[in-house]
């Protein structure tokens, strides 16, 4: 029994690191209209450049600041090469940014390499919960996660800048018409939208390791939360990842884990079919 | 000369070469083309599902590769595990993947765009999965490689698919089917249904149109070209892997029939055989080419959004244009 | 070619190919003869043109790690061969076709190798999707493929005349290794692995093996592919396991080893696992996950557990110090246990084909002949040490070593010499029947 | 068969969350006249015209054309039944043109698609297109994409698309919105001929128009029907002065 609380705590915490990342992918979705393809890979970079500034800096915690700053810079560049001159298209931004995700991935291992390394955890300690050693390091990964998203949520709802973003995410017509600078508020959702996904690679890396194919397998993950809580549905998309890993965290420990996954991947497809707007019906939309 | 001359002489020009390719290619080349070029054949119908259902229906699957994969594992499966002869295997696998189709096709086409791509993707995750873990089955990710049998056989005479020549012919009878029944199709009343869906679905469905029913024809219809295409595939590489399922594989379909121009019949096969053609070239050239793919794949979306076809197109309308205006203007 | 200046590496190879030939020559029978009368043929043959042998190697994809040593190996053993006359008096030409890890591509890139590049030989994969995708197309193009993939299938039911490893696959591994495993660090096992073939084959290899010891397998944890939080499968693992084996690939290889030491798994348990989980990846580079871990690998990493002249010239050649296989210049860990089969397979084809007294493709029959059964000795054609390319099954009888990691280094606890294997593997299949 | 009404609708209401968007609308309309409907905006008569053709359930209430309950029906049976219409904002086939877009519109009443037979052989449908091109106007555009027309040609394509379909009731929503003086009579002359073979409710806000070709009119505001009657009647009607036309008055 314990391990099931082990599990399902286990499962909230990976599932906040994932809605961090998630939660990238929902507003580039809400605002711009594209399905990032190359969102895993953001990740990805996220990870690389964590594993950057600890082997030039040696200091872990700078990743966390500096990291997202960078994803960030990388966001405006992606989002103004390429992004911006398909917008009448966006139709195309699935190929555009499955094209994205071959440039990453390669120039990755171009210049990192091929071979995965590990990212020691700044916190080396491990409590015993539920009967498991658990690294505590997990549940700091948590809290960052926490903090980011409810900085992120307050920037929505408190700053100027997130108003306008939610009033372009409502109607980019009207907003235009009300003087919003709708262009810029495009590129500055793409950058957030980067630096979040490149955060949660900064936390998640000494988790998962550092790969240049990364990205791939965080991909569905991401794409699972964000259709469950509802395309760009934000809150949705944060409780939806937590709720997920939660859940699967507790089946794992009855079944099959392979059709526990195959399982939730069923489920995502009836949400779509019968719920496109999400199971959180009417939180924001 | 006039759009369709244009058309009727790239398409003469195409099928003449694929006529004699398997004697002109090794006289200019290697024969080892000839082997690319029926790969290329394969391949494109892929792309060429992708297209009928992007380019004439406007829905923008990212999951053909599961029907693909029907298509291929149906046929391996039938002859290791049934013991299948060459063409009920053959029909096994395009049957499954047609069946798949069906049944994908019936949830799916009830959505539209993102939401539709994304439930393709993730259909073919599902069964990706499926096939990784199933290993007794499927060989999981190291395959399911088999020994073709005999098309036809009379005593000690047997016709295979190990005769290069007669491999070839064989693909390009099947894709030239293929491409046969897409032609037809697409210049048929049911053709027209498809366009006028994707033109405007709303406004079809207020003049009469079964938009749903018409949709799903469409997805059958690709599924089943795509379940050609992983018969085929299957045959000429003896094998059968999950790792066809994957949504790579439909993501470079889709890239393939945009690069060679959607809503045009043999954009798919220009696309495909320029992607692949390419990487081949440069893979021996350059370590990291992979960057110059996914550049191009960019830089067409960015600049040519129709495609080589579609330029194609253009760039002929133009001509006829400029004759039809010179004729006018003329004595 | 008389005057052509001797090198030292040209006599130990000569010294080398000499020797196997007496031996068969020795050892008699239809094949020996042939090989024998083939060589008279070399002697009176005109040399005409290059031998080209193709490598078909991951040099880009999920295995790219692995790929770059292969395709540094096989660079290497052609260097060798031509610095040493050649393949019987001719060049060798090496033509190299990037799989892209991708068993779709990596079939198209065989038949570019054989067709286009016109390789009468291919020295293959160590993927063992495209391995076995490969197969099947070597056969038919009837040119011999070396692979170096673990699944046993290449070498069992889906094995040809064509196909041949000399490395282990998972048979071998599991004969090699657990019988030691079970003996000395425990009975009670657990096997977690990925959810797919390798995992499973490992998995059921080793099962067979533990019960018929008087072992117990406790049921397997199978992750999912592509499962970043591995703390959910670490944690089902039974108390009682004494013997926790893994089967992980690359990245996630590395993730199963922190996860699970920073739930102090090690401290509860022994971790073993075989060179796959490690190839390529520094000990020292993971912080200490991999410590105390023990492996079953086909190559020691440091030179003083198989400390010969041919082992030190192999490293040397390979740029790596001598330690932690390291390339000297940059953080490249060579993937020793397998990049190997990408060097030495090069000299089992030479011997095959002076033994037989290749000529063209049509004398290939000749050159399968000639290596089935063929003995290869400690040299440095061959720095892994001897082994037989068994007839049967076309699978190449090696030493095997079990290391454990210690203070970030391997160090080798036990030798398995080879006789040791042909004994416990007896072959499942034989080839030699299908016809060339 | 002269009795039964051609749409009758009963107690049909449609909200949308807390917007009671129609309100126990009743009305029933007979054959072989030019019905319009008239409002404010938002009065419901396009929602009216969405669940009349199924675009919208409703949410209670029946709807029956010639006799038949069609509640709640799928569009695209809707329109074969025969009731066809035009939307607000025009809507064609852009990439097609012209006689594609009439031939596609006759076919699907036609019925079959079949899927080897060249569309052009479809006689039927082809000789149909060129008549509805003829009865429309756009003849000598007939090989012209959609996308390529005017405003008022789009308009007349619409309508043809929707003649196509040889409807037994014809839905007009706002037709000559939009349009120039020329314009708007041409189609306002078209309007009348259709009338004389298909029953038309025509949606319109330029009263003026209304008052010269309606045979009939209804007048709604917040969702329901606040008259109905000739022309006549609905001008000397206090109620609708009051509530709509008494603005008009004023001025």
């Amino acid at each position: 029994m314990d391990l099931v609380f082990a599990l399902a705590l286990n499962g909230i915490v990976w599932g906040l690191i994932i809605a961090l990342i998630a939660l990238g992918l929902s507003i580039i979705f809400g605002l711009l209209d594209i399905i990032n393809i190359a969102h895993g890979d953001f990740f990805m970079v996220g990870t690389v450049l964590a594993w950057t500034v600890l082997q030039t800096t040696g200091n872990y915690w700078l990743a966390f600041l500096l990291v997202p700053i960078i994803g960030f810079g990388l966001g405006l560049l992606i989002n103004h090469a390429v992004i911006q001159p398909i917008k009448n298209a966006a139709a195309l931004s699935i190929v555009a940014t499955f094209g994205l995700s071959i440039i990453l991935q390669e120039s990755v291992r171009a210049t990192y390499g091929a071979a995965p390394n590990r990212l020691v955890a700044p916190i080396q300690e491990t409590l015993l919960l539920f009967g498991i050693q658990y690294e505590v390091y997990r549940i700091f990964a948590a809290a960052i996660a926490i903090f980011a998203i409810c900085v992120f949520f307050g920037f929505l709802h408190k700053t100027k800048l997130g108003t306008w973003m939610r009033a372009v995410r409502f109607d980019p017509e009207i907003a235009t018409a009300m003087g919003i600078p709708a262009h810029r508020i495009y590129m500055v959702t793409f950058g957030i939208g980067f630096a979040m996904a490149a955060l949660g690679g900064v936390v998640a890396a000494p988790i998962t390791t550092v790969d240049f194919q990364g990205g791939i397998d965080i991909l569905p993950f991401c794409f699972m939360a964000v259709i469950i809580g509802g395309l760009g549905n934000l809150e949705g998309t944060v409780a939806a990842a937590v709720l997920l890993a939660f859940v699967e965290g507790i089946i794992t420990s009855f079944t099959d884990p392979t059709i526990a996954r195959i399982g939730s991947l069923i489920f995502m497809s009836a949400v779509l079919i019968v719920r496109p707007h999400g199971i959180f019906v009417g939180a924001t939309r | 000369m006039r759009v369709t001359d244009t058309y009727k002489f790239g398409s003469w020009l195409l099928v003449l070469f694929t006529l004699t390719a398997p004697w002109v290619l090794p006289l200019l080349v290697d024969s080892f083309w000839v082997d690319i070029y029926s790969e290329i054949l394969i391949w494109s119908l892929l792309a060429a599902s992708v297209n009928l259902l992007l380019g004439y229906v406007g829905l923008l699957s990212f999951g053909q590769a599961l029907f693909f994969g029907f298509g291929m594992y149906g046929v391996a499966i039938g002859v290791v595990k049934f013991d299948l002869g060459f063409w009920s295997a053959f029909i096994f696998g395009i049957s499954l993947a047609t069946g798949m189709a069906a049944i994908a096709g019936s949830l799916a086409v009830r959505l539209t765009w993102h939401y539709f791509a994304i439930i393709t993707v993730v259909f073919s995750l599902i069964f990706y999965f499926t096939a990784l873990s199933w290993k007794p089955i499927t060989g999981g990710d190291d395959g399911l490689p088999f020994t073709i049998p005999p098309i036809i056989s009379f005593g000690d005479y047997k016709l295979t698919m190990t005769n290069a020549n007669f491999q070839y012919f064989f693909i390009v009878t099947i894709v030239g089917a293929c491409y046969w029944l897409m032609y037809r199709v697409i210049n048929s009343p049911l053709g027209r249904a498809f366009v006028t869906v994707r033109e405007n679905d709303a406004r079809a469905a207020l003049i009469g149109l079964n938009v749903y029913l018409i949709r799903l024809t469409a997805f059958i219809f690709a599924g089943f070209i795509a379940g050609v295409a992983g018969a085929l595939f299957a045959l000429f590489g003896r094998y059968a892997s999950a790792s066809y399922m994957f949504y790579h594989v439909s993501g470079e379909a889709v890239v393939w029939a945009i690069i060679g121009g959607v809503g045009t019949l043999f954009g798919p096969i220009v696309g495909t055989g320029l992607m692949i053609v390419l990487r081949e070239e440069l893979s021996s050239v350059w370590d990291h080419y992979l960057l110059l793919v996914g550049v191009a794949v960019i830089l067409t979306v960015i600049f040519a959004p129709r495609g080589i076809g579609g330029a194609f197109k253009a760039l002929a309308e133009k001509i006829a244009r400029q004759q039809f205006s010179r004729k006018e203007s003329g004595p | 070619m008389k005057s052509r200046k001797k090198t030292e590496i040209q006599e130990v190879i000569q010294d080398n190919s000499r020797r196997s030939f007496l031996k068969k020559t020795l050892t008699g029978g239809a094949i020996a003869s042939a090989a024998s009368l083939g060589l008279m043929r070399d002697v009176f043959a005109k040399e005409s043109g290059p031998i080209v042998i193709g490598h078909h190697a991951e040099l880009t994809g999920g295995f790219s790690s692995w790929g770059y040593w292969h395709d540094k190996c096989a660079q290497a053993a052609v260097k060798v061969i031509n610095e040493g006359g050649g393949i019987a008096g001719r060049k060798v030409v090496l033509e190299t076709e990037d799989t892209e890890s991708n068993p779709a591509i990596g079939a198209r890139k065989l038949r570019s190798l054989i067709q286009r590049r016109k390789a009468s030989f291919v020295v293959g994969s160590v993927h063992s999707g495209i391995m076995l995708a490969s197969i099947p197309v070597a056969t038919e193009l009837k040119t011999p493929y070396f692979s170096a993939g673990e699944a046993t299938e290449a070498t069992g039911s889906k094995g040809t005349r064509y196909s041949f490893r000399t490395g282990t696959d998972t048979y071998a591994l599991a004969a090699a290794g657990a019988p030691w495993a079970v003996e000395n660090l425990g009975k009670n096992w657990t096997m977690i692995f990925p959810d797919y073939a390798w995992g499973h084959s490992h998995h059921a290899e080793h099962k067979k093996l533990i019960e018929s010891m008087g072992g117990t397998v406790n049921d397997p944890i199978a992750v999912p592919l592509g499962t970043k939080d591995l703390v959910p499968y670490l944690s089902k693992i039974p108390e009682q396991t004494e013997v926790l084996f893994s089967v992980f690939f690359g990245a996630l290889s590395v993730a199963f080893y922190s996860q699970s030491k920073s739930m102090r798994l090690d401290e509860k348990m022994k971790m073993y696992s075989v060179s796959g989980t490690i190839e390529a990846i520094d000990p020292r580079d993971i912080d200490g996950a991999a410590e105390g871990v023990f492996f079953l690998e086909n190559f020691p990493r440091p030179l003083e557990y198989k400390d010969d002249e041919y082992h030190k010239r192999f490293i040397e050649m390979m740029n790596i110090d001598s330690v932690h296989a390291e390339e000297i210049g940059s953080d490249r860990i060579m993937a020793k246990s397998h990049a190997w089969q990408s060097y030495e397979n090069f000299f089992a084809l030479k011997a095959a084909i002076e033994m037989s007294g290749w000529q063209r493709d049509s004398d290939t029959p000749g050159v399968i002949e000639a290596l089935e059964g063929l003995e290869m000795q400690n040299s440095l054609a061959h720095p892994q040490g001897s082994k037989l390319l068994r007839a049967e099954d076309h699978s190449g009888m090696i030493d095997c070593f079990i290391s454990k990691v210690e203070d970030s280094k391997f160090v080798v606890k036990k030798r398995i010499p080879r006789d040791e294997m042909i004994a416990k593997l007896p072959p499942r299949y034989d080839f030699r029947k299908m016809s060339l | 068969m002269s009795n039964v009404p051609l749409l009758e609708v009963t107690n049909v209401n449609k909200r949308f969350g807390g917007l009671k968007a129609l309100q126990d609308v009743n009305l029933s309309l007979e054959t072989g006249k030019l019905h319009a409907i008239i409002g404010p905006n938002g009065a419901g008569k396009t929602t009216l015209f969405n669940v009349v053709t199924g675009t919208i359930p409703v949410t209670s209430g029946r709807i029956k054309f010639l006799g038949t309950d069609m509640t709640n029906d799928k569009i695209h049976r809707i329109s074969r039944r025969g009731l066809a219409r035009t939307l607000q904002i025009k809507s064609v086939f852009a990439n097609m043109t012209v006689r594609e877009n009439l031939w596609i519109a006759a076919q699907s009443h036609h019925g079959v698609f079949s899927p080897f037979k060249s569309w052009k052989k479809c006689v039927r449908s082809v000789e149909m297109a060129d008549i509805i091109c003829e009865q429309i106007g756009l003849t000598s555009l007939a090989d012209q994409t959609a996308s390529n027309l005017s405003h008022g040609d789009i308009a007349l394509l619409e309508m043809g698309l929707a003649l196509a379909t040889e409807p037994k009731l014809l839905l007009l929503d706002e037709p000559i919105c939009g349009m120039g003086p020329a314009e708007t009579e041409q189609t306002v002359i078209k309007i009348q001929e259709i009338s004389k073979s298909t029953a038309i409710i025509i949606i319109e806000h330029d009263i003026e128009v209304v008052f010269k070709i309606a045979d009939e009119i209804t007048v709604m505001a917040n969702g329901t029907v606040l008259a109905k009657g000739t022309p006549e009647s609905i001008a000397a009607n206090s109620d609708v002065r009051n509530a709509y036309l008494g603005d008009d008055d004023d001025d």
